[in-house]
């Protein structure tokens, strides 16, 4: 039976790269800071699972601990990078991010 | 570890990636995205990574999300904005392009790469578990590990400044610090 | 396999009956046990001593007119009472309620799914929950219950910290995530696991009861400030469902604590029953919760916060701070250090507190109790 | 067999049972056609005032993103507990050394007042 057969390495990367190129489109289609954001989350979720996969077919856990900083680094960005999000709303009431382009303070 | 559960999992996965993409409202796009994490730590679990299966929910979904929603809802984002509404028509090119080569590449290693490592290592019982990551963690990764601290520390501080800078804090104007109020 | 299968999807089952029909007699005696203790009735028409009251309630709420009120979003505002519902439930499969049994000459475990991450994997689910308050408070196109939903998530957030590091203390006595590791960890001690983590003990109960939402934190659902908090605009079943799930949380914790803290299915003292004992145990624990609700006043959200930020985070932090250390210089007593460390701790962190409680009240005549209420 | 299946029949009972009765009270509880006030929000019993979706206090912001941050440092504390023994006086100082830095960021966050809720 296929169903029951093994799932080759090749499957997970597909699907980490298909997770990833949709949170790349994404990133790029979308205006609002926040799903934007959340693209961003996704293509780091996908780069977790090649890591994870690739962590079991070659045997050696430590990619699964690569996944950990991969975390910490992402909760690290999303608190400075919202609190960004937050602080120009605060300013300009406005959070497209084709409005708020110009970069002189 | 078998096709069908990997399939119906991915598919989740995938599905709801989807909805991220193409809901209209920021809220939903949210939800969908928890879903699509969840449904990837339960990835994790067949690529037997039990601890990281749990993070994935405890982290991502448990408190990165929770973020996400609080700064929707203090912003009052209604989703005014439409999926796929025109950015510069560029754009939509360069993420077709890039669409198309990512999906390139990943079946280009279907192709060459499925020689490479096709089946999966034979690991010990405890592979995933919270020893084997506790070990890894703090004897060959030991250093990533301090720095990682390092990453949380300047995090902290800088969300910290940009929310006074924003005027969020109660004392915006830099009162004296140290000094326990009230 | 198969016998395993059709065992687990047996217990799975059991399980969801058992809590669910905990459900209505809880909401029972928490009524008639608080208006015992305030000196009211409580239900008393329909059935012997209002017993059926929670069933006339239910019965009441599913043929209620199922609306949504104008402006709500539909799809969130019909999901969010099972988001609070489901992974309260889903927690409960970790839990090992009594030694593994023998039966058709198979041992059968008595828990639903023996999991190497027991612990962590009930905290992800409990911080899963945070999802039903504040989606149903976003949805529901009112702003009482907007506020109620993000205050309601913001303390059940903040509260997560010290649950967490207390946990941690846990495990570093057990080393080991799984709960069943625990139970058997603490046979081994011989000492359940109050004992040398008192301190820790002490915070997880209060930062529980702020998870759960009951007074005196119910700041999310304070009706003289904000109406009913996050489910304001919720009526029918899908009210029920909040408030269902707020009691099968309240169990789920109590069965949580037991295993953690007061040594599992083990007895005592006399012969380990299956199930007496914890069955026991986890409604002393549920009793404790009742009667603190009937005893305290609500507190200020001010001070909510300052509690969880201020206090209990840098004590439970202390608290792990002193396990590790005792276990790495104690060797082989670190348990009885532990245990006598933490009590004495205890009291003189009690009497310190009443102290300053007392300094307090005497240099603020204006805040003084009247006479006679209190010491 | 995985031991996480029996997990899924849980979540798959709870979600059936939750889908169930809200099915349920859909069918028996129809919504009989009212006055348009009727279905208006109910929020304090009286007429709502102003927009239900105004924007809110930022303090909810700093408490989410200092939780995610400690919660991170917390789940880092759970594979070292787990291994602690093994490590012995070495994961002390070194879980020390990550526990001291972000010490010094909980003092900060504490003295530039932003666990003060006013």
């Amino acid at each position: 039976m296929i169903w029951n057969a093994t799932v080759p390495f090749g499957a997970w990367a597909v699907l980490s790269g298909l997770l990833f190129t949709m949170g790349a489109a994404g990133f790029l289609v979308r205006r609002d800071p926040i799903v934007m954001f959340m693209c961003i989350e996704l293509m780091l979720n996908a780069g977790n699972l090649l890591f994870v996969a690739a962590a079991r077919y070659l045997g050696v856990v430590d990619g699964q601990v690569y996944v950990f900083f991969v975390m910490t680094v992402a909760a690290a960005e999303v608190a400075v990078g919202l609190a960004i999000i937050v602080a120009i709303f605060r300013r300009k009431t406005t959070i497209d991010v084709d409005e708020m382009s110009e970069m002189r303070g | 570890m078998t096709w069908l559960t990997f399939l119906i999992v991915s598919g989740i996965a995938v599905i709801f990636a989807g909805g991220l993409i193409f809901s209209r409202n920021a809220v939903h796009g949210a939800m969908c995205l928890v879903a699509s994490f969840c449904a990837i730590a339960t990835l994790f679990l067949l690529l037997s990574a039990e601890f990281i299966f749990v993070v994935q929910i405890a982290v991502y979904a448990g408190a990165i999300m929770v973020l996400f929603l609080f700064v929707m809802m203090l912003l009052n984002v209604q989703g005014q904005e439409g999926a796929l509404a025109g950015r510069a028509p560029g754009q939509l090119l360069v993420a077709l392009a890039l669409g198309a080569a990512l999906l390139g590449q990943a079946v280009w290693l279907v192709a060459r790469g499925g020689e490479i490592i096709s089946r999966p290592a034979r690991i010990p019982a405890g592979f995933g578990s919270p020893e084997d990551i506790g070990t890894a963690l703090f004897t060959r990764n030991l250093l990533p590990f301090e720095i990682t601290s390092l990453v949380l520390l300047a995090a902290m501080a800088g969300a910290v400044v940009l929310a006074r800078k924003a005027g969020l804090s109660p004392k915006p104007n830099g009162a004296p610090a140290g000094g326990k109020p009230e | 396999m198969l016998f395993d299968l059709i065992a687990s999807f047996i217990k799975a089952v059991l399980v969801f009956a058992v809590v669910m029909s905990f459900v209505p007699f809880l909401i029972w005696l928490e009524r008639k046990l608080v208006a015992w203790m305030q000196q009211r009735i409580g239900p008393n028409r329909t059935g012997p001593f209002g017993l059926l009251q929670p069933i006339a309630d239910a019965v009441k709420l599913i043929i209620k007119e199922n609306i949504f009120p104008s402006g709500v979003e539909k799809i969130t505002y019909f999901l969010a009472p099972m988001m609070s519902m489901i992974p309260a439930l889903a927690a409960f499969a970790v839990i090992p309620f009594g030694s593994p049994v023998r039966i058709m000459g198979r041992t059968v475990n008595l828990q639903v799914a023996d999991v190497n991450i027991g612990i962590l994997y009930i905290l992800a689910l409990s911080s899963l929950a945070v999802y039903g308050a504040v989606l149903a408070g976003w949805s529901s196109n009112n702003k009482y219950s907007l506020l109620g939903g993000l205050r309601t998530s913001a303390q059940m957030i903040s509260y997560e910290l010290p649950i967490g590091l207390s946990v941690v203390s846990i495990v570093l006595l057990t080393g080991s995530l799984s709960l069943n590791e625990v139970v058997r960890s603490q046979a081994s001690h011989g000492i359940w696991n109050i004992f040398p983590q008192f301190l820790g003990f002490i915070i997880l109960l209060i930062s529980y009861n702020a998870e759960l939402n009951r007074a005196p934190f119910d700041l999310g659902e304070a009706e003289s400030e904000i109406v009913a908090g996050y489910h304001t605009e919720y009526s029918g079943f899908r009210f029920a469902m909040f408030y269902m799930g707020e009691y099968v949380n309240m169990v789920t914790v109590a069965a949580l604590v037991t295993v953690l803290f007061l040594g599992g299915w083990q007895a005592p003292f006399g012969p380990e029953i299956p199930l007496l004992w914890f069955l026991i145990k986890i409604f002393a624990f549920i009793l404790l919760y009742m009667w603190v609700r009937a005893t305290f006043p609500r507190v200020r959200y001010d001070q909510l916060m300052a509690l969880g930020w201020k206090i209990l985070v840098p004590a439970s932090l202390a608290n792990l701070a002193m396990t590790a250390v005792i276990i790495v210089l104690g060797g082989p007593n670190a348990v009885r250090i532990l245990s006598v460390g933490s009590i004495v701790l205890a009291v003189l962190v009690g009497l310190v507190l009443k102290a300053a409680v007392a300094l307090r009240t005497k240099s603020a005549p204006g805040l003084a109790p009247p006479a006679g209420a209190g010491s | 067999m995985n031991p996480y299946l029996p997990i899924l029949f849980m979540l798959v009972i709870a979600t059936a049972f939750a889908l169930a009765a809200m099915a349920l009270a859909l069918f028996v509880g129809r919504p009989r056609p009212g006055p348009e006030r009727k279905f208006a929000p109910y929020e304090c019993g009286i007429e709502p005032v102003g927009s239900a979706r105004d924007r809110f206090p930022v303090k909810f912001y700093l408490v989410a993103m200092l939780f995610i941050l400690f919660d991170i440092e917390v789940i880092f504390l759970y594979p070292w507990a787990v291994v602690f023994r093994q490590l012995g006086v070495f994961g002390l100082i070194e879980m020390a050394i990550f526990l001291g830095i972000l010490l010094v960021g909980y003092i900060y966050v504490w003295r530039v007042g932003a666990l003060e809720w006013q």
